[in-house]
């Protein structure tokens, strides 16, 4: 059972990581993704993040479901923010667990490669001058990192 | 059916959802993208590159290719920039 | 200034990633590992971990240069503990920090496959039935994936 | 010089670490493996594969061939198993 949630609050990475290891001695690694948001050199006063509710849960659930049917995952958390969120704070929260590390490595990279091309999440950023926000285009190169997966 | 729209695609059409009724010679997403372009100025802005436009049917993404016969609920919006 | 070191207490991650981005707001991405004593099915009641002082610790520092040369990364830690470890206890910490997750995720994978090959850590199994334990041997699989990074 | 052992190379040697005094015909790590092999025979089990064992001058990785003049501390030791 994967952990998957979308919510303007914060996350706490710790608490997560246990609930997915508790009373597990099968688990040998764990590996967790933290996105932050960063002030683009003081640029930045905020993202706005917008999402489609439902489909960006559902979503998250194929892509989570798509690495639990490449890599033998002992356990997965995906954790994605809505909402007004300043530089310095948490955006996205990817945890795997397997029982080796080469699976929990290629699961979380490719987590975040496909929620990045995939998941409906919009960023609109905020400047810290008083000028118009502007919505954050799409990267190639989160297209090419998400066409490394491609079978 | 239902159509949403998120993003800069929702801020330049001026509303995040509306009831639509296209005619029936509209048969794909493309079809409803050209459709929606000319129903006036704000919806030609937001549909001025019909090929960036990223189309969701039902929560599901999909090419412009598919069909839209049977969707409720038809979700037109930039591509994702999450994570 | 990496964070390098080698205890034989529990480590707290969530503390240590805290650490990592206090106070920043250039940092993007975050990735941490943490590696887990397995039981192996029952089979095992703990794992003994022997190193060479001092050279543990620096070798862990050789290790993390090499990826800071590598990658531009803003901070990284790597957290080993020695002696014994019991089954579902951590055993090692690497976390990396980046503007972009790309460098945060090579690098952080990159440090396990060298910790692994590179720094002087030995692990002898102690059985749950009364056998004798046996020192682990060496994988070839871990070779290969330090093999991987070869330039 | 120094000489440390590690995992089961001390535990077969039966000791952690000992001063050593080799000929000056022993010049390489190698030559090193090979004279301490031939002290006695828990050496002899400790070395009986010598291409397995990892040497390490002064704290740094060191290959068989490397010169041992000047070293103040020699460590062999099984391949890691760390992480």
């Amino acid at each position: 059972m994967a952990t998957i949630r979308v919510q303007s609050e914060d996350f706490d990475a710790a608490a997560e990581v246990d609930a997915l290891i508790a009373g597990r001695r099968d688990v040998g690694a764990v590996v967790t993704f933290v996105g932050l948001c960063r002030d683009e050199g003081g640029r930045l006063a905020a993202l706005e993040l917008e999402h489609y509710p439902g489909m960006a849960e559902e979503e998250i659930g194929r892509v989570v479901a798509e690495a639990e049917a490449r890599w033998p995952l002992m356990g997965a958390a995906v954790i994605h923010r809505s909402g007004r969120i300043a530089p310095g704070e948490r955006i996205v929260f990817v945890a795997t667990a397997s029982a080796h590390r080469a699976a929990a490595f290629a699961a979380a990279d490719f987590l975040m490669d496909y929620l990045k091309t995939r998941a409906p999440f919009w960023k609109k950023e905020h400047p810290a001058d008083s000028g118009a926000g502007g919505w954050v285009a799409a990267k190639d190169d989160d297209d090419r990192a998400a066409e490394r997966w491609a079978r | 059916m239902k159509a949403v729209y998120f993003a800069w695609v929702r801020e330049r059409i001026g509303k995040p959802e509306e009831e639509i009724a296209p005619p029936a010679s509209v048969a794909t997403a493309g079809d409803l993208i050209a459709w929606l372009a000319g129903r006036g100025e704000e919806y030609a802005y937001a549909f001025e590159q019909p090929k960036t436009i990223r189309v969701a049917i039902d929560r599901t993404h999909v090419k412009h290719g598919a069909a839209i016969a049977g969707a409720r609920e038809i979700a037109f919006f930039p591509p994702m920039t999450g994570g």
